[in-house]
């Protein structure tokens, strides 16, 4: 706490701040979630663009490529053998989670960041709780994680097939 | 080598009287002067910020209030003591400052049409005082603290505690500070000072102020020769909460809430028929008092017997409005909702009427030297202040003594340097002396001591062998050995400044007490038994303490009578 | 230079974006297999491909690519910021993550219309 | 004091003098009914340990003085009380997000200076009515409303250091001046909405809240200071609402 602000000191506060909501309520807990799960479909996204760039003729094909098909039928079943492994389709499920937490965390976020959803300024009574922790904005948060436990057992369910 | 520091104005203490003499510092010079406060907290945190109830001003004289009603309450709720030319002043000022706050950002409460409201409150004749739901005086510090950023001539020293004013031939010349953060020992050279540090705080165990609130800012003025005026008249509040002592404000009784005995018997109709709960304080303080000591009170803990404050006669909406502040005490510090439960009271040590002499503006005998707010007595409180005077008190006086020193500031020069060897000796009794020093007795059992002597010895009722008695414990006191500070470290040393503080607090209960034992009648807050009537034919005339080495020197100064011929108080 | 306003204004509508065009996205792909066959890319690429036979999808496609572009990396831009101040930092954090944001497009938009192509093609 | 029961309290320690390396240390204290935390510390500064610094005063949670971490939380010293955190054991540590100056203080100037940096004071055309008074402004219970929960704020920067943002962002004014912002920019007698639009509109301003809502939880006065960010920002995006 105190002391110079170095950069290593300055990550550790960050990582501390940002990835541990602990004590704090549902509210810091999206926050982190909704950050860590950008930081993880950015990631995600990169991978899939470049992924799907080998499918149509890799990255330095800038013209469709005469044997196209072929190519394209190749490559796919080369990428299939490479991506087919447990270890992926669990990352997929997580993506699927977050992607499901994300969405609609976020569309509590983007009403919440114009005020809707969160009441009017009053005097608080003793004992009040913040209009900014309202019922509405605690249920949407649910509702992300609801989804986003939806998504994530769906395509668990789809890759291991534990559901049949 | 210490610091010096060099401004035109400045100014001890941040609270109501403090901000408002900055501000209006800056505003007669138009931003040309430099103004510095001082103060040993931070900025928004003076106790003026625990102000509830209200602040009084005459607004609508046409719907029947008048100045002259407002003028007599306040001299008849002073017994008479009051200077009648500084309450005049005082009162013809008054509505001008509460709407310079509203025109500054004050949340005041408003009527139907959009204007002022205002509340009924003890001792007024008709219902004056202006109001933010209960958070008075914290509402109008914001005010000012934020309307005071405006200004960039103002330097705040927060955290700085004042040590020493620096007096040569009569005249200020500038004070010592220690930099709480660093722990240095700076000199502020300036033209004119304002010395608003408030009362004398926590001289008493059960007490409404807060930590802070110490005799400090008027003991170093006392040292440098000002004189303290009207000491020995100490207000006892009728509602600290019981046992902390917190303040629950009078507009609860202004706004409809009744004290109850032990018997629920609304005991007032005894002493104030027809003001009832709504007397001046000295009187219900008295009444509850009495009712105590005479086995209608409530056995609470720690032997403190206590009196009910019913407020569930008020319509709940209301108090849920308009006494916010009271009920999220009373929810969360002692588990109890007014809306239907009563609030555990009894009297407890609130405000000084007494503080540093000054004429009706606020100069004191010292050229260049003002005080304003609680630390001065200007006097217009006379023997008993009414609720509500007093921050509008703040808001006057911190108006007039900042013009004022700023005039002088415009007016006059520094004079060439600042006296050296006086700023040398302060730091040699604090370094030298006192840091890293471990005392032999620990200075925070004097300060309960102290504080025990004052509320068995000089509390509400008095008398002159308890307060003989009472005197001699607080000058053993002041001869044991505590003056030592066992904490080394520069930085935020509160121990230190506890030990100062602790030293203004021996002495000035030391005032106290003999002020008290002087004046051999009772008026106002001043109630002794062996005396129980009033003496106008002696004492109508203010106490004057001296400092000398020995100990406080009295003498007496007549009160300005104008208009109102002392008769009986009757509420 | 564009203010934060704009910027947060574009993040929030390329947010509402996404869930349009995304939703697109998932549902056609879904619709093209069974979902584990899909997932596991076990159907043919012309299966997937040909969805993009239609203009009015791979349009919006095209466009996802550009809303999730903007979206994820002011995202990252809006962490970086905030993870250390200076005007260099921010400078560079600023450009770097643009640049890095235009390749993807760009490499994102050949796989669009090369696959459009193959898709007009096969069909 | 019936003071059978006793409570432990784990004090952080630091002194910039001392080589400034942080330490904790314990302290037994016996506790009584209704004892808050800030009890607790004077008693050890009275009786245990003269040495420990600590920022209090009013005792009454309107100063704002003694915001501390206490069990992992930002709070008033003086506004917790021991038995609500149903623990033998308290860790009482100095305010997050801020430089310490010793043991339990922390050094305020910055959050200040954020809280100056948005203008908390009315801006007026009628400067000479403004400053030499002979109306009241009118305003009506409704206006007032609308800022007036704002107007609680204590400037105690519980919030300051509960947010997530401010631990890295020392450039993000933090709920507490954002807060203030709003209360000035939404009161009816206040004339200056786009200067104060612009003062946060810019990469280090309002926009980096993201409503982690930690502010809000952790006010001791109930001040809401994430509401009034998301109502700013919805001003800011379409413009003045109409109440």
């Amino acid at each position: 706490m105190a002391g110079r602000r170095n950069g290593l000191a300055v990550l550790v506060e960050a990582l501390r701040t940002w990835l541990v909501p602990y004590r704090y309520g549902l509210e810091r807990w999206s926050y982190t979630l909704q950050r860590i799960s950008g930081v993880v479909i950015t990631l995600y996204f990169v991978a899939h663009i470049v992924e799907t760039g080998y499918v149509v003729g890799g990255p330095s094909v800038w013209t469709i490529r005469p044997d196209a098909q072929q190519y394209a039928e190749r490559v796919w079943t080369e990428t299939i053998k490479f991506l087919s492994n447990p270890l992926f389709d669990a990352g997929l499920a997580i993506i699927g989670f977050f992607v499901a937490f994300h969405t609609i965390n976020g569309i509590r976020l983007f009403l919440a960041h114009f005020g809707w959803g969160l009441g009017r300024p009053t005097r608080p009574e003793p004992m009040h709780r913040p209009q900014s922790m309202s019922p509405t904005q605690r249920a949407l948060f649910w509702a992300s994680i609801a989804f986003a436990v939806f998504a994530l057992v769906y395509t668990t369910n789809a890759f291991f097939g534990v559901l049949a | 080598m210490v610091e010096v520091l060099e401004h035109d104005v400045v100014i001890v203490g941040s609270g109501l009287a403090g901000l408002r003499a900055a501000i209006e510092a800056s505003r007669v010079s138009r931003g040309k002067l430099s103004v510095a406060v001082v103060t040993k907290t931070q900025v928004m945190r003076s106790h003026s910020v625990s102000a509830e109830g209200g602040t009084a001003a005459v607004l609508y004289p046409e719907e029947g209030d008048s100045f002259e009603s407002h003028i007599y309450d306040t001299i008849k709720g002073s017994d008479f003591l009051a200077d009648q030319n500084a309450v005049e002043l005082f009162v013809h000022s008054a509505p001008r400052e509460i709407i310079q706050l509203e025109h500054w950002g004050m949340p005041w409460a408003r009527r139907e049409d959009g204007r002022i409201a205002q509340r009924a409150f003890g001792g007024m004749s008709y219902p004056r005082a202006c109001f933010a739901e209960d958070k008075v005086g914290f509402f109008e510090m914001q005010t000012l603290y934020d309307t005071a950023l405006k200004w960039d001539n103002i330097t705040f020293y927060q955290e700085w505690f004042a040590t020493s004013l620096i007096v040569e031939e009569n005249r200020f010349r500038g004070l010592t500070a220690i930099e709480m953060k660093t722990g240095e020992l700076h000199a502020v050279k300036a033209k004119s000072c304002i010395i608003a540090t408030g009362g004398a705080g926590r001289m008493y165990t059960f007490a409404t102020f807060g930590h802070s609130s110490t005799p400090d800012g008027l003991y170093i003025a006392y040292k440098a020769g000002a004189p303290l005026k009207d000491m020995e008249f100490v207000q006892f509040h009728p509602t600290g909460l019981v046992p902390s002592g917190i303040l629950i404000t009078e507009a609860a009784r202004g706004e409809g809430g009744v004290l109850l005995n032990a018997k629920e018997e609304r005991f007032l109709k005894r002493y104030a028929p027809q003001k009832m709960e709504l007397a001046p304080r000295d009187i219900v303080s008295r009444a509850m008092y009495t009712e105590i000591l005479e086995g209608r009170g409530v056995e609470g803990p720690d032997g403190m017997s206590h009196l009910w404050l019913d407020l569930t006669v008020i319509e709940p909406e209301k108090l849920k409005r308009r006494l916010a502040g009271i009920r999220e005490i009373c929810v969360k510090l002692a588990g109890i909702d007014p809306v239907n439960e009563k609030i555990p009271v009894r009297p407890v040590a609130h405000y000084y009427m007494g503080g540093i002499h000054t004429n009706i503006y606020g100069a004191t005998p010292i050229a260049g030297l003002w005080a304003a707010g609680e630390a001065a007595c200007i006097s217009i409180n006379g023997a008993n202040r009414l609720g509500s005077n007093s921050t509008i008190e703040c808001l006057v006086w911190g108006r007039i003594t900042g013009e004022a020193a700023a005039r002088y500031a415009m007016e006059n020069g520094f004079s060439s340097s600042l006296p050296t060897e006086q700023v040398q000796k302060e730091e040699k009794r604090i370094f030298d002396g006192l840091l890293g020093k471990a005392p032999r007795i620990n200075p925070y059992e004097v300060k309960k001591k102290m504080q025990r002597t004052m509320e068995s010895h000089c509390h509400i009722y008095r008398d002159e062998k308890s307060m003989i008695e009472g005197l001699r414990m607080i000058r053993e006191l002041k001869q044991l050995p505590y003056m030592g500070v066992e904490d080394s470290s520069r930085a935020y040393n509160t121990n230190l400044t506890n030990v100062l503080e602790i030293e203004a607090m021996v002495n000035v209960g030391e005032i106290i007490v003999t002020a008290a034992l002087q004046r051999r009648e009772s008026r106002g807050a001043h109630a002794r038994r062996d005396y129980p009537k009033r003496d106008d034919q002696n004492w109508l005339s203010h106490t004057l303490i001296h400092y000398t080495v020995e100990g406080p020197e009295l003498s007496y100064a007549p009160v300005h009578i104008d208009k109102y011929q002392p008769v009986e108080r009757k509420y | 230079m564009v203010s934060e306003r704009t910027l947060m204004l574009i993040h929030y509508l390329t947010g509402l974006g996404i869930l349009v065009a995304g939703a697109v996205h998932i549902g056609t792909v879904f619709l093209t297999a069974p979902v584990k066959e899909n997932l596991e890319f076990a159907g043919s690429p012309f299966a997937v491909m040909g969805v993009y036979r239609n203009a009015i999808l791979a349009g919006s496609l095209e466009a996802l690519l550009l809303f999730v572009a903007f979206h994820a990396f002011n995202g990252l831009r809006v962490i970086l910021i905030e993870l250390y101040q200076s005007p260099r930092w921010e400078h560079a954090v600023t450009w770097a993550l643009t640049v890095v944001a235009l390749l993807v497009v760009i490499y994102g938009t050949r796989t669009i219309i090369i696959a459009y192509s193959i898709a007009q093609g096969v069909a | 004091m019936s003071g059978t029961s006793e409570v432990l309290l784990r004090v952080y320690r630091y002194d910039p003098s001392n080589g400034g390396k942080p330490r904790y240390q314990n302290y037994r204290v016996p506790t009584f009914r209704g004892m808050t935390v800030l009890d607790a510390l004077i008693y050890i500064k009275e009786n245990l340990d003269p040495t420990l610094s600590i920022r209090y005063s009013c005792r009454m949670a309107s100063c704002g003085s003694c915001g501390m971490t206490i069990n992992g939380l930002p709070r008033l010293a003086c506004f917790t009380q021991i038995s609500e955190l149903r623990s033998k054991y308290i860790l009482v540590q100095p305010l997050r997000n801020l430089p310490i100056i010793k043991d339990l203080v922390a050094d305020l100037d910055e959050f200040f200076n954020k809280h100056k940096l948005v203008k908390p004071y009315l801006i007026r055309r009628d400067v000479e009515e403004q400053e030499n008074p002979r109306e009241q402004y009118r305003q009506s219970e409704e206006e007032l409303e609308r800022y007036v929960q704002f107007a609680y704020c204590i400037k105690c920067a519980l919030c300051y250091s509960a947010c997530p943002v401010v631990s890295t962002d020392k450039s993000f004014p933090g709920p507490q001046a954002l807060a203030q912002l709003y209360r000035y920019y939404i009161d009816t007698r206040d004339e200056a909405r786009e200067e104060r639009i612009r003062i946060v509109d810019g990469a280090h301003g309002i926009w980096r809240c993201h409503f982690a809502d930690s502010c809000s939880q952790v006010c001791p006065k109930g001040v809401d200071p994430a509401l009034a960010i998301q109502l700013m920002r919805r001003e800011m995006m379409f413009g003045p609402s109409k109440g």
